[in-house]
């Protein structure tokens, strides 16, 4: 085997490898995965008790708000991503392993939505439920958090790693990537509204596709960078 | 040796420049601002729908123009200085910031003052007036998180990589914003811009803009100069060991 | 396996944090086989020494050439070379000691079975705490996990800043021994400590920090040089 | 002078002292504060991105929405508190000062109010003002949230203290927090929505300031037994 | 003022962490004047006992006695005869080093004055980095900051845990000559420490936390209980 190939062979392996590492711990803190769901019921249940309980209107803003509160959800539950690794030493580790440093910050990100995106894509149709949303309305929301949050992730990892060690890191990680995230948020909420109201919900989704598409291309390497940036 | 001397020597180089050139902008600033205005609030025929109120526009327009091409020009410099590690590009998007910030937010503020008269309500939820709060958000995430970072060589990092993954998210943002609005049900409240404009309005209007640019670049490179005042502390005594290690 | 022809070389290395010059002009030649103690006052700039070495951060002037290259160029290959054990432990209280230290080896593409990684825990007396989880452990425990990596590891080039922290006596003297073997096999360990420690081993160099810090001086006076070699 | 006199103003001294050093940190943080305010403004400007600009729409749930924001920015502050105290050490000399625990929380927790609860109260006016609120309502709104955030800072001192070095800490006290504070958003927003439909807020109001007043003589010996327990 | 007629004593003391019994029947006196040396290996015990003695656990059995009271029942008196440095310096990044020093006094109700506390930390070699926020400090600078203390308090009872950690050795010969002033002053000190320090005092104790392990030999080996004092 020439070293090239073994190289990749071995880069290969390895991936796997730090994926089952995190997936062991996202494991082992697996409440926090439970917690993450309650916060984001708990968020959406306030908003009926804040606006009032008027059911025309709550179907109206159902889906907006279930989004508004799957994005705060998937946000406060971003410094798990790299803030203890950073904390305890991990992440000099990791910049100094042999791996790509981009394929390692993607690798964290899929476990990350694996341990937060999937279970808020299949907690948000719930959500809907209390808000009177219909059975499509609910099939889109699933859908759409399914296909947003990996960027949620994404995007996040980006701000994560620029903030890391910083004051204030976690209200500052919310101000960078709050903004970068409004597309999806448009994109989701929008695919529910045209879903409630009878036009097809597919051309909102395929942009989020493209959307999610283009971040996964970009935003590992971004990250990467902002993570060697952080250890300087 | 490895080191680039160029690189910490442009901007020392750079300084006396912006020092003797950025007054001279303050001038023709001043000069573009005195004809603009005068042209907007003398020559400008009072509106018969809106009356004196919408002379604003002279403010409102150009302002809003600027906080948009500053933000391009600011995430250029950053990208920049990120990609070929040229420090004095990084130090102009520094500088840029807060000047962008502050037109962005006399867009906003001219904007909703006139809204008044004009919708009844100092701020609607229309595409344009988002996106420009959006873009708010973003002049302040640039210079919050460059605040935030104490070694400047990590916050000009810090800061390309950030307006970079901005830059090229601001015109998905711009698009999805402007989507989104014209999605639901046009707003009640029509918006009702000046549709052909008058062409003596179009001058005032183009006068003010050359004059906030003007003024812009006099800012900058104002700033820019206290910038490498502050670094050439450092790069003093970084001299120093040039000429041991070349 | 360490091989005993690699050389590391620090070539004019400068090292400036926020405004201040810590160290310049620090040259040195480590062979294959040398055991490097970086020593110097609180504040001296061991630890940022190690980590510019490490890549972690860059030089403000000078390179660091390993075999030959200059490792920022060829940085991929260099990174297969070292350990680097830092302040930080690396260890997540979440895991079981052993779990810490495959993840740990894991990251670093060193793969071991564990019957492998578990004998190491037991020399080191971690023995009857191979089932907790490491949130519960000592401040000593936690270090003996994260240097267990130097059992495991067949990279060349050392750098450990202060391992001895919090070690107790005993572990101690595994480590030193541990260190005195790879140096013995043709390995290279760089290390900070403010404790008195011996090792064995037939090449021991310093890196004196603290005459490193008048960049002038550094460069005129031959003695300080020659100091670097003791 | 006794010694119980002596002691006594010497904790008064005390008192102030750590005062001056908790707004001495305030300071130095700055930037901290005027990230709670972005990140308060953000969360409001999410909502029409999700639910749609109509503005009627928008004026009945305004003060819902601004109160639920506020809650969410106060809350994600809270690891100001005394996180970071727990992380260097702080903590434990704080437990192991001669002065009522108490006391030093309520201190901690006054400087806190004073960096985040009334930039809160003074910006959310603003924000109302973008949900067409009229004047009434924004004046309650304003003085709602100055009432509600010292019970907020207070409730999520204990939550905060509560959680020290547990694993997803953050959202644990987000999960322990919001539940609590539910009557603090119901008054809240009810005096808005009372102020805006011509009903006085006075008595909304007057519930929150019985509330504030028995916060106030709770919440500081519950933290404090709480900062103990997480020490142990 | 430490004064010569303080007497603290443990007795019958256990700590039980998670499941495991780390040890029993720890009994004590520790008259005014004592250096006290807490040895043990990685885990034995040593900084669960500090803390139970400064009140922040509580032991699972037995009672510490400070000026024949209970210290548990003297609670307010006791805070404000202790002087407890933990492994954590309780260092604030944004504060600049004299205002750590201050702010650490503040909190346990110790007021200096600026000349005082500038004057302590010139002593300690921190006079060049007066200026900088802590943040930019290395280990040992940080160390130095949160040790300053020693030099300032007049509590009589002082316990540091690895105190010596991350020091350079100039610090820790500082450190000692400190620690043996207090004791010859009539103060107590219990530390611990891994690293071979010696402190010149007259009385010196050592409670070896191995020997108290299992606690039925603890209980019946009567060389064990003479064993304590050295
Ligand atoms: C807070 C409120 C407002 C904001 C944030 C805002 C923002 C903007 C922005 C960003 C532009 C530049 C757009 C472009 O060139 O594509 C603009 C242009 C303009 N705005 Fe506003 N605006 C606000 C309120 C108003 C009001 C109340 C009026 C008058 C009814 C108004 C009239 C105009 C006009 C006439 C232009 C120039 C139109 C053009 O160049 O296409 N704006 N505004
Ligand atoms: N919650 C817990 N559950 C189980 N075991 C625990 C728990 N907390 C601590 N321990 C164990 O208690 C022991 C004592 O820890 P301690 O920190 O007191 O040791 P130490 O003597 O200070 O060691 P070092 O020299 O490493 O600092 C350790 O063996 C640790 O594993
Ligand atoms: N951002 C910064 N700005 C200014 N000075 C800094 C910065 N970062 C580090 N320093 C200074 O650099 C010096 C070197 O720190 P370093 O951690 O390398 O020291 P060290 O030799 O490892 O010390 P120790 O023995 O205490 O671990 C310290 O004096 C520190 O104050
Ligand atoms: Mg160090
Ligand atoms: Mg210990």
């Amino acid at each position: 085997m020439s070293p090239a190939i073994q190289n990749q062979s071995s880069s290969f392996a390895m991936a796997i490898a730090l994926l089952r590492r995190d997936l062991l711990l996202v494991y082992r803190r697996r409440s926090d995965s439970v917690t993450v769901l309650v916060f984001f019921s708990i968020v959406v249940s306030l908003f009926p008790l804040g606006v009032g309980a008027d059911p025309t209107m709550l179907r109206l803003i159902g889906g907006g708000v279930v989004w508004v509160a799957a994005l705060l959800s998937a946000m406060l539950s971003l410094p798990r991503l790299f803030s203890s690794d950073f904390a305890d030493g991990t992440l000099e580790q990791l910049v100094l392993s042999p791996q790509p440093l981009a394929l390692t910050v993607g690798i964290k990100c899929l476990a990350h939505w694996l341990a937060t995106g999937i279970p808020l894509a299949l907690m948000a149709p719930l959500l809907g439920l209390q808000f009177g949303l219909d059975s499509d309305a609910l099939w889109v929301l699933s859908l759409g958090v399914l296909m947003g949050t990996p960027i949620l992730s994404l995007i996040g990892a980006v701000g994560t790693a620029l903030t890391l060690g910083l004051r204030g890191g976690n209200l500052l990680v919310a101000l960078l990537v709050l903004p970068l995230n409004i597309p999806v948020l448009i994109l989701g909420a929008g695919a529910v509204d045209a879903a409630q109201s009878g036009l097809g919900a597919g051309a909102h989704l395929s942009l989020l596709g493209a959307l999610l598409i283009m971040t996964l291309i970009g935003a590992p390497f971004a990250a990467a960078s902002a993570l060697r940036i952080s250890l300087d | 040796m490895q080191v680039n001397w160029f690189k910490y020597a442009a901007p020392a180089n750079f300084f006396p420049l912006a020092g003797k050139i950025y007054p001279w902008f303050y001038v023709f600033a001043a000069l573009l601002a005195v004809a603009g205005m005068y042209i907007g609030f003398f020559v400008a025929p009072t509106d018969f729908q809106q009356g004196e109120a919408y002379r604003i526009i002279f403010i409102h327009v150009p302002a809003a123009w600027m906080s948009m091409f500053l933000y391009l020009v600011m995430a250029f410099y950053a990208s920049l200085g990120f990609i070929f590690n040229t420090r004095l590009s990084s130090m102009m998007a520094r500088a840029i910031a807060p000047t962008g910030a502050m037109f962005t937010f006399l867009a906003l503020w001219t904007g909703s003052m006139w809204g008044r008269p004009m919708w009844g309500a100092y701020w609607v939820w229309d595409a344009r007036l988002t996106s420009e709060l959006i873009l708010f958000f973003l002049y302040i995430g640039f210079m919050a998180l460059q605040a935030a970072i104490d070694d400047p060589r990590r916050g000009d990092k810090a800061g390309g990589v950030l307006a970079l993954v901005g830059a090229i998210n601001v015109p998905i943002i711009y698009f999805s914003v402007k989507w989104w609005n014209t999605l639901h049900q046009g707003s009640s409240i029509n918006l009702t811009r000046a549709p052909s404009m008058a062409s003596i309005m179009l001058w005032g209007m183009l006068l003010m803009a050359l004059s906030f640019w003007m003024y812009s670049i006099a800012v900058i490179l104002s700033r820019v100069q206290c910038v490498i005042a502050e670094r050439e502390r450092r790069a003093a005594w970084l001299q120093h060991i040039e000429p041991h290690t070349t | 396996m360490p091989k005993g022809t690699d050389l590391l070389q620090l070539n004019k290395l400068a090292c400036v944090k926020g405004e201040r010059l810590l160290f310049s002009g620090l040259s040195c030649e480590i062979p294959s086989g040398s055991l490097v103690r970086v020593t110097g006052a609180n504040g001296a700039g061991k630890t940022s020494l190690l980590r510019m070495i490490a890549g972690l951060s860059e030089p403000a002037a000078g390179e660091i050439v390993w075999k030959s290259q200059n490792t920022r160029l060829s940085r991929s290959e260099f990174l297969q070379d070292i350990l680097y054990l830092g302040h930080a432990s690396a260890i997540k209280d979440e895991l079981l000691p052993a779990e810490n230290l495959m993840a740990n080896c894991t990251i670093q593409g060193e793969a071991f079975s564990a019957p492998e990684v578990h004998a190491v825990l037991e020399e080191l007396g971690m023995g009857e705490r191979l089932d907790v989880e490491s949130l519960s452990l000592s401040a000593g425990q936690r270090r003996r996990i994260a240097l267990a990596r130097v059992w495991l590891t067949h990279r060349p080039l050392w750098l450990l800043d202060e391992p001895f922290n919090a070690l107790d006596v005993k572990s101690v003297e595994q480590l030193c021994l541990q260190i005195s073997y790879h140096v013995g096999e043709g390995g290279i360990c760089l290390y900070t400590t403010h404790q008195p420690v011996d090792i064995v081993s037939n090449r021991q160099l310093t890196i004196p920090l603290d005459a490193f810090c008048q960049p002038a001086k550094a460069q005129s006076d031959p003695s300080v040089l020659n100091g670097l070699i003791l």
